[in-house]
């Protein structure tokens, strides 16, 4: 495949989206079936596309394959601002992974949203969320990344708010985008960083400028801490992916954005967007300091261990996989903070694939059901066996159950874990938690299988009207499920996907001086190391663990669930109001800054405005007695003069208005204190 | 120069307006009795008396300076452009008076012949080169005047007014005659051209001693152009006279004070080039900040449109003290200049205050409500006027105050300046208020009864706010004419 | 050709208001026609300016100037640079939209269109003139007009609102006023014109020493921060805002704020250049002030169109931040910041004028424009919260709109030279997301409010009002290079005043 | 013969014109006002005509004189003539209580002593 060739394909690919966006928002109405056919032949094509690229990515099967188009975009003084197109392996896989969950989830919805109002609308906000987040895939800058990730937050805004007649949706929708809006401002100040030391906002260029040691000095936090340029950037850098990749403690939104349609939380918030931020730390890889990806592994470790442990009691079945990807998303991010750059990634890729399995699925229950608690389903196996089947393939995929993809991923994240632990000791308890987590994973999931498909039917009158969804439901949950089991399959991945080294970028003679800048290099937790076989038991251990309990908990019923929570109220209490982490952004941010806006504004009006209407009022005042001014003072000063200097006093012993003979009082007194005045100072 | 007492020709004017008062006297006596037929006869003297003064002003002679009268009168660009000044607003006032209510038809053969006293007074003073001669002019004229303030005799206040006015004119122009007799004493002589001669030669054993005379003429001046702290009498005076005696005094009479005190500081004492007597700047930049502060500090809360005019007007002779203070060339010029804008735009204001007054019988600003629906065009031009009073382009009152304030920060004299501008902003809180009852108000039921406008008023107001937008714009020539006046009064 | 254009472009409509003057009352089409087509044509100037202006060019174009008064060396001199280009192109074409969406003026339509077309002489005039004398003249002429277009067309409390605009511009002008004759006098030969006091500022600023230049540069400073207006000076905008009719809200937000910039830009910076340096971080305060005050005191709003006015103060904030930092040497990303800076005016220009448009909408319909008193109306007026998303999304700096780009740019050139600020400053980023979306939610989510479930969407002429700000919004969103590529060459020579 | 200096006529026409200022400012009766301003007049004139003597310039100083003391006169005739219309209004020729004209401003009139 030739350059120019690879780059229309991706153009393609990034247009046909944005086409089918336009032609929707203005024309969907009128078209027959409200136009969800364009939609679908567009993401369709730019799925062709997509396997276009990735074929000729897996057929090279080189680290190195890539190509990149850039373009001026705009000019500042010298500046020439550009912006551009990176095609290289993790594009590829990416663009195959959007555009092929992306496709399926319209195709999803062509049954799932029938007979909605805004029916072409919806097809619009997909196609314009494909658009932002394929281009947020493609792009080549850090500009043009931040561009895109907003646009795939405001698309994302749409579509969590679809059903914006009702208060929660829109509640959740405003919710998520200003969460992600102050993860985006620490993104926009790390670019800002950057740019600031460097000029330039290319990927290629920044990254060999940073190979040669061009971003030195450091800044100063309130005069406490000296951090590096470059860990602050990392790190600020950092602060978008915790914000679009719901890591804690910016996590809040994602749960609440279930509000949205089921195929948009596959989409969006499982499979796709979330997974910008763990595909953005991916992207600047070689940037980020050994300071800042400690950083990053902890906030994943404490996002996925935490949003494990409140998934264990929603009960809501969204929630419950919102939860899951939060916390898988952890993992990732995990993965990637202690240098498993494939792990992180591939597991990104495998996730998608069953995490949206898992959405569509429960969407199809919820299709059927019209409720969404898991108290109220039970029994529906029978009733539903093919989306039982999909997801519980799902479930093991993402348990970790070999041979399935998760097992492979996963693995490769604990690996890499416990490497780094025993590399560098004091990170051990990384991988400790991590393996906790792999079992709270499976305990959770089970759960949720177990409390939705077996069992007896809670609800009778739901599940009498159960039945299992048509085929434009099921035929994308079959698709998804086996590209579950089998996407991890090959070690294709790891081949094509490897860690990106600095030196590479560096000119020869900063290569050494920039590695000794750079200190601990992060190992990769390849297959190799004998870390791997440890992982790869106590990650069966731990799925073995979590099924059990999981099993005696639920399908046995042999511990009593209800009994665990009076036993131990207080953690049930902490896990079931999700660290009460809303009620104390509430408390803490939220309502003071409510509270100090409305001082502001009645200190705008009361104060700022007082002062000035004061000042008018004061000229009034003045003025009001602007018909006696001349009285007043004259009258202070003729006093004064009359009675110790001319002896008048007698006479002038009050002013009144109006009288003649006190205004020629005034005068005279006034000339006189001129004369004398003058006659002193000159 | 000229010198000769056979130069009565270059008086020309003069006599046309003193002619006039013979003829209305003589046209009363045989039976002309008709308001109308008067007026027209007035306005004829007034206009010939206006062309003569024009050609006068670009006469060679008389820009080489001409002296009458053995020195007593010199005819000059200064007096003459002043004499313009004051023919116009006299012509304003005659025409006012031809159709307001408040002069009665009978007596108003006598109104007119105090008018034309007035001005001609004002006319000898302007050419005044002897202190004697100033003294009579200035008498003359301030005589006629308190006639024409309590002229209404059915109204107490105009009574008032005339009593007010004589009283304080009285002992005014007492305190300035024992002044010029200080003077008279110190100079050695009478004439003011030969007073410049000696200025200028320093022949003087000490001008500090000029403090007290100066002072006391001061007084004299200040009560005629209004000024703090001789400025009690204008408010009282200008609410109880009628008002088109108003619409006079607040042009007129203050233009003829300045032109008095323009010849006395600069064409007689020389202060331009001697810096003899340092305090003079002084004092009058401290005089002209109080008597715009006090202006327009009082003005603000007048409910009563002329007596609003009238502080209005004690501000605006603190503007023009600005340019005084400065004893420059360029200080001089910009007092003509803003004069001049002044002139334009007070009297149209003024007209418009007339005009409504003789509809409506009322001075209010809160009764004239919605007068934009009812008179656009008086409206209008009334907007035009208070923008230019309160110095906002492209109004001559604008490039008026540029000039003033030009000269002023030229000078040095910052914290004047800056008193001046924030005058400038206050001042357009009061000339707003008049704005927002004309046009952001409803008028009043009542209101919509009167008449139309006379189509003659709507001439005037046009006619004289017309001028106040070109000299707004194409000012560049006016400019020239007051520069040659002054350079006519300071040459020695 | 062009030799004429600025001068056809300032008074084309000052004849359409005239022209209107003549045109009897009662034939409101005749008055409407003459009005739009008076505006039109400097539109269609502008458009010509905009395709003839000579892109590699610093220097000053299409100049004309004739003396108006030898004796002070007054000329009638105007001409155009990068600076000015897009504010022409801006005032232009709000002026035309402006005349469009005033068509359903009920009282003193004749007045109305008048004052309107003499408002936008006095704009262009400001926006052109090279000379002080004539730049004041024509700053001040704005004046008027729209001190009768809000105190006759107004709401409720216009009689204060207007005086309050016109008193604190006035306080500011004459400050300005005054600062123009200073600078006259002390600088050798006597002069008003621009361009030569500009290269006198740069290659001999000892002319003028410094507590002159101090004195000066803060009296021009705050004539122009209040116009801009920057806090403290703030507290006439809300109300002028909220009184005025519509359009005149467009033009005020759309066109009068920028001036108080533009100034600052055109005087303040080439004129005294080391004083503007030393003033940079109280400068960059303020603007940050301006920035995180405005969106904090926006977000305590109920009333629609206050919210908007006070989104004005923290968007002009922006432009502040950006042409302050542009004065700090060294700082890399100057050239961005005060690009940024030029193009939010010229982006706020557009989205404040969609904006405040949309809210004429919505008040023409329901006749009041409490927050809480909507609900729903996404599902009523679908066009219209289509516009209104558009705008609300643009105002918070959405990439692809056209504020994105300016806001980046204002940031990322500030960051350099005023750390600190800048990083705090980036709350107002989070602060307009949240106002605007709380609004969005509070107006057009949620449930249908009975009492407006029967409004009508928009018209064909309001849909024909947004419709070039919302292409215009985003195009410049997409390709903002034809208004950068117009005004960086003069504004990156602006920068050499610095170093 | 003993020359009388210049000094002893200004001290006496400072002396009148101080009593004329000083009458001015007291009187409450109008006349009285009138009978200050006469001697402030006559102050000055005595002024005039010492100086004329003093400078060596007899006429011009002696015509001054006699035109002051004529527009005396005419003065006081106005003044007389406006008083008798005060009279007829007012029923008074006290100064004080012809004072229609005023700044009215509100709350002012319980400065309305005796």
């Amino acid at each position: 495949m030739t350059h120019s060739l690879a780059i229309d394909v991706a153009l393609l690919v990034l247009l046909l989206p944005l086409a089918a966006f336009v032609i929707q928002i203005f024309r969907g109405r009128q078209l027959p079936r409200g136009g969800d056919w364009v939609s679908i032949t567009a993401i369709v094509l730019s799925l062709v596309g997509s396997c276009f690229i990735a074929r000729e990515a897996l057929s090279v099967r080189n680290p190195g394959w890539g190509y990149r188009w850039v373009f001026d975009w705009f000019t500042v003084g010298a500046n020439h601002i550009q912006v551009g197109l990176l095609i290289d392996n993790v594009t590829a896989v990416m663009l195959v992974v959007v555009c092929g969950v992306s496709a399926l989830v319209h195709v999803y919805s062509t049954s799932y949203m029938h007979g909605d109002p805004k029916y072409p609308r919806f097809f619009a906000y997909l196609s314009l969320f494909s658009f932002s987040m394929l281009g947020l895939v493609l792009s080549d800058n850090l500009l043009f990344l931040y561009c895109f990730w907003e646009l795939v937050g405001l698309s994302s805004y749409f579509l969590i708010g679809f059903w914006s007649e009702k208060p929660a949706p829109a509640d959740a929708a405003k919710k998520a985008f200003l969460t992600n809006r102050v993860g985006d401002v620490g993104f926009f100040l790390g670019i800002m960083i950057l740019w600031t030391q460097l000029g330039t906002f290319g990927y290629h260029d920044v990254f060999a400028a940073v190979a040669a040691g061009k971003v030195t000095g450091s800044a100063s936090l309130l005069g406490l801490v000296d951090v590096g340029w470059l860990t602050l950037a990392g790190v600020c850098l950092f602060c978008g992916a915790v914000g679009k990749s719901a890591q804690f403690p910016l996590h809040v939104w994602l749960p609440d954005a279930m509000e949205g349609p089921t195929p948009v939380s596959a989409l969006i918030h499982a499979a796709t967007m979330v997974a910008a931020g763990v595909y953005m730390v991916g992207r600047l890889y070689p940037l980020f300091t050994p300071e800042a990806l400690i950083v990053i592994a902890y906030t994943g470790c404490i996002t996925a261990f935490f949003a494990g442990t409140i998934a264990i009691t929603a009960t809501d079945i969204k929630r419950v996989l919102a939860y899951s990807t939060v916390s898988q998303l952890g993992y990732m991010v995990m993965g990637l903070g202690v240098g498993g750059y494939t792990a992180g990634l591939f597991h990104l890729m495998t996730h998608a694939w069953f995490k949206a399995c898992l959405f569509l699925g429960s969407g199809s229950v919820i299709h059927s059901l019209h409720s969404q608690e898991m108290p109220e389903m039970g029994g529906l196996r029978k009733k539903m066996p093919w989306t039982f089947l999909t997801m519980l393939v799902a479930t093991m995929a993402l348990c970790g159950v070999p041979p399935l993809s998760g097992f492979f991923s996963k693995d490769a994240i604990l690996a890499a874990c416990l490497q780094f632990g025993l590399e560098h000791k004091r990170h051990l308890p990384l991988f400790f938690v991590a393996a906790a987590g792999a079992a709270i994973t499976t305990f959770y999931m089970f759960r949720l299988i177990f409390l939705t498909f077996f069992g007896q039917p809670r609800d009778h009158h739901k599940y009498d009207h159960a039945h299992e969804s048509p085929a434009g439901i099921v035929l994308p949950l079959v698709i998804l499920a086996g590209l579950s089991v089998s996407a991890g399959w090959g070690g294709w991945f790891e081949e094509m996907v490897q860690k990106p080294s600095l030196a590479s970028y560096a000119p020869a003679s900063h290569a050494a001086a920039a590695l000794a800048g750079h200190g601990v290099e992060h190992g990769d937790g390849g297959h190799h190391s004998s870390a791997h076989t440890i992982a790869m038991l106590a990650s069966l251990l731990a799925v073995a663990l979590g099924f059990g309990l999981s099993f005696l908990m639920y399908y046995k019923q042999a511990i009593s669930a209800d009994a665990m929570a009076e036993r131990f109220p207080t953690v049930y209490r902490w896990l079931k109001n999700k660290y009460y982490i809303d009620e104390f952004y509430d408390a803490l941010i939220v309502r003071p800054l409510l509270a100090f806006e409305e001082w502001l504004a009645r200190f705008d009006l009361g104060v700022i405005d007082g002062i000035v209407n004061w000042i008018a009022r004061a000229t009034v005042v003045v003025s009001d007695i602007a018909g006696r001014i001349d009285f007043y003072i004259v009258d202070g000063l003729v006093n004064w003069f009359g009675d110790s200097v001319l002896d008048i006093g007698q006479q002038v012993r009050r002013i009144q208005m109006g009288r003649i003979q006190e205004y020629l009082v005034a005068a005279f007194a006034l000339t006189l204190i001129f004369v004398l005045t003058l006659s002193l100072v000159y | 120069m000229r010198a000769s007492l056979l130069n009565l020709d270059y008086l020309l004017p003069e006599w046309i307006v003193c002619g006039t008062i013979l003829v209305l006297i003589l046209s009363y006596l045989l039976g002309t009795t008709d308001r109308r037929r008067l007026a027209d006869l007035s306005v004829l003297g007034l206009v010939t008396a206006l062309f003569f003064s024009v050609v006068t002003f670009f006469e060679p002679a008389v820009v080489g300076r001409v002296s009458i009268g053995n020195g007593l009168l010199q005819v000059d660009p200064f007096s003459q452009l002043f004499k313009i000044l004051f023919l116009v607003s006299t012509l304003a006032a005659v025409l006012y008076s031809a159709g307001s209510v408040e002069i009665h038809g009978k007596r108003w053969m006598e109104f007119n012949c105090f008018l034309l006293g007035v001005t001609s007074g004002m006319m000898f003073l302007a050419s005044s080169m002897n202190l004697m001669m100033v003294y009579l002019s200035f008498e003359m004229m301030s005589l006629s005047s308190y006639v024409l303030a309590g002229y209404t005799r059915g109204d107490p206040r105009s009574t008032e007014a005339g009593y007010k006015y004589v009283l304080f004119g009285a002992v005014s122009s007492g305190v300035m005659l024992f002044g010029l007799s200080l003077m008279y004493g110190l100079l050695g002589t009478l004439d003011m051209g030969l007073m410049a001669q000696r200025t200028a030669l320093a022949q003087f054993p000490d001008l500090h001693l000029l403090l007290l005379p100066l002072t006391l003429v001061f007084v004299g001046l200040g009560y005629k152009i209004a000024f703090f702290p001789f400025h009690y009498w204008a408010p009282d005076v200008y609410e109880g006279s009628p008002t088109p005696v108003t619409a006079f005094f607040s042009v007129g009479t203050k233009a003829a004070g300045l032109a008095l005190l323009l010849r006395l500081l600069l064409g007689t004492l020389s202060l331009d080039q001697t810096q003899a007597i340092p305090w003079a700047g002084d004092l009058l930049a401290f005089l002209a900040a109080m008597t715009m502060t006090v202006g327009n500090l009082a003005a603000l809360n007048q409910a009563n449109i002329k007596r609003m005019l009238a502080y209005s007007a004690i501000a605006h002779a603190g503007y023009m003290l600005m340019g005084v203070a400065v004893l420059n060339v360029a200080g001089a010029e910009a007092v003509l200049f803003y004069l001049f804008a002044y002139m334009f735009t007070n009297l149209g204001a003024f007209t418009v205050v007339v005009a409504l007054f003789n509809l409506y019988q009322s001075e209010q600003v809160d009764e004239l409500t919605g007068m934009g629906k009812l008179f656009p065009l008086a409206s209008v031009c009334m907007a035009i006027c208070l923008f230019s009073l309160t110095g906002l382009p492209p109004t001559a009152g604008f490039i008026g105050k540029f000039y003033v304030f030009a000269a002023v920060i030229q000078k040095g004299y910052f914290v004047l300046a800056l008193v001046g501008a924030i005058n400038t902003a206050i001042s357009l809180f009061y000339y707003m208020r008049i704005m927002k009852a004309f046009y952001f108000r409803e008028p009043k039921a009542e209101m919509l009864a009167a008449g139309p406008m006379p189509c003659g008023y709507n001439v005037l107001i046009a006619s004289l706010t017309v001028p106040v937008l070109i000299f707004g714009i194409c000012w560049s020539r006016l400019y020239e004419y007051c520069s040659t006046s002054i350079s006519s009064l300071i040459a020695h | 050709m062009g030799s004429y254009l600025l001068t056809l472009m300032i008074f084309v409509p000052l004849l359409g208001a005239i022209a209107v003057l003549c045109v009897p009352s009662r034939e409101e089409k005749v008055l409407k026609t003459v009005a739009a087509s008076a505006a039109a044509v400097p539109l269609a100037l502008a458009v010509l300016l905009f395709m003839q202006f000579d892109r590699g060019s610093t220097a000053m174009q299409f100049v004309e100037r004739a003396p108006w008064l030898p004796a002070f060396n007054i000329e009638y001199y105007i001409g155009v640079d990068g600076l000015s280009v897009p504010m022409v192109l801006l005032t232009a074409l709000l002026s035309f939209i402006c005349t469009l969406a005033s068509w359903n003026i009920e009282k003193g339509l004749k007045g109305y269109m008048a004052l309107f077309l003499l408002l936008e002489t006095g704009m262009m005039g400001t926006f052109c003139a090279l000379d002080f004398f004539l730049f004041y003249v024509f700053w001040e002429v704005m004046l008027l007009p729209m001190y009768f277009l809000i105190g006759i067309w107004g709401g409720p409390r216009r009689e204060y609102a207007a005086i309050k605009f016109f008193l604190y511009t006035l306080a500011g002008s004459v400050l300005l006023f005054l600062g123009i004759i200073g600078l006259y006098f002390w600088t050798t030969p006597h002069t008003f014109d621009i361009v030569r006091l500009a290269e006198i500022g740069k290659t001999r600023p000892q002319e003028w020493n410094p507590p002159f230049q101090w004195l000066v540069f803060i009296a021009f400073y705050i004539a122009f921060a209040i116009k801009v207006p920057v806090f403290p000076f703030h507290t006439w905008l809300p109300d002028a805002h909220v009184e005025a009719p519509t359009a005149v809200s467009v033009i005020l937000a759309g066109v009068l704020l920028k001036m108080g910039t533009y100034g600052i830009l055109r005087f303040n910076y080439p004129i005294f250049p080391e004083a503007a340096q030393f003033l940079a971080i109280p400068m960059a305060v303020l603007a940050f002030i301006n920035m995180v005050y405005g969106a904090l005191v926006a977000m305590a709003q109920t009333d629609l169109k206050k919210l908007v006015a006070y989104s004005s103060i923290s968007h002009m904030g922006f432009v502040m931040l950006g042409i302050a930092a542009a004065t700090v040497p060294g700082n890399p990303g100057a050239a961005a910041a005060v690009n940024g800076g030029v193009l939010q005016m010229f982006n706020h220009g557009c989205v404040t004028a969609m904006l405040f448009l949309l809210v004429g909408v919505i008040y023409d319909r329901a006749h009041h424009r409490d927050i809480y008193g909507f609900g729903g109306l996404a599902q009523v007026m679908p066009t219209y919260t289509g516009f209104v998303t558009l705008a609300f999304f643009a105002a918070l700096g959405l990439p692809g709109l056209s504020s994105f780009i300016s806001e980046a740019l204002v940031f990322i050139g500030s960051f350099q030279a005023f750390m600190t600020i800048t990083i705090l400053g980036t709350a107002a980023i989070v602060l307009g997301a949240a106002y605007m979306l709380w609004t969005l939610q509070r107006v057009f989510l949620g449930e249908v409010n009975a009492k407006y479930a029967a409004l009508p969407d928009l018209s064909p002429r309001e849909i024909f009002c947004l419709t070039p700000l919302a292409v215009i919004v985003v195009i410049l969103g997409l390709y903002p290079s034809p208004v950068l590529d117009l005004m960086n060459p003069s504004l990156t020579h602006l920068l050499t005043f610095f170093w | 013969m003993q020359v009388i200096g210049l000094t002893p006529y200004l001290v006496v026409a400072s002396t009148l014109f101080c009593l004329g200022v000083f009458c001015v400012l007291t009187r409450r009766n109008s006349i009285g006002i009138l009978i200050g301003v006469e001697l402030m007049l006559n102050a000055a004139n005595v002024n005039i005509v010492a100086f004329s003597r003093y400078v060596g310039d007899p006429v011009g100083g002696q015509i001054f004189a006699i035109l002051v003391i004529l527009l005396a006169a005419s003065e006081a005739v106005i003044f007389l003539g406006l008083l008798m219309a005060v009279y007829q209004r007012f029923d008074t020729i006290e100064v004080d209580k012809v004072s229609l004209l005023k700044d009215e401003v509100p709350g002012d009139d319980a400065h309305e002593r005796a």
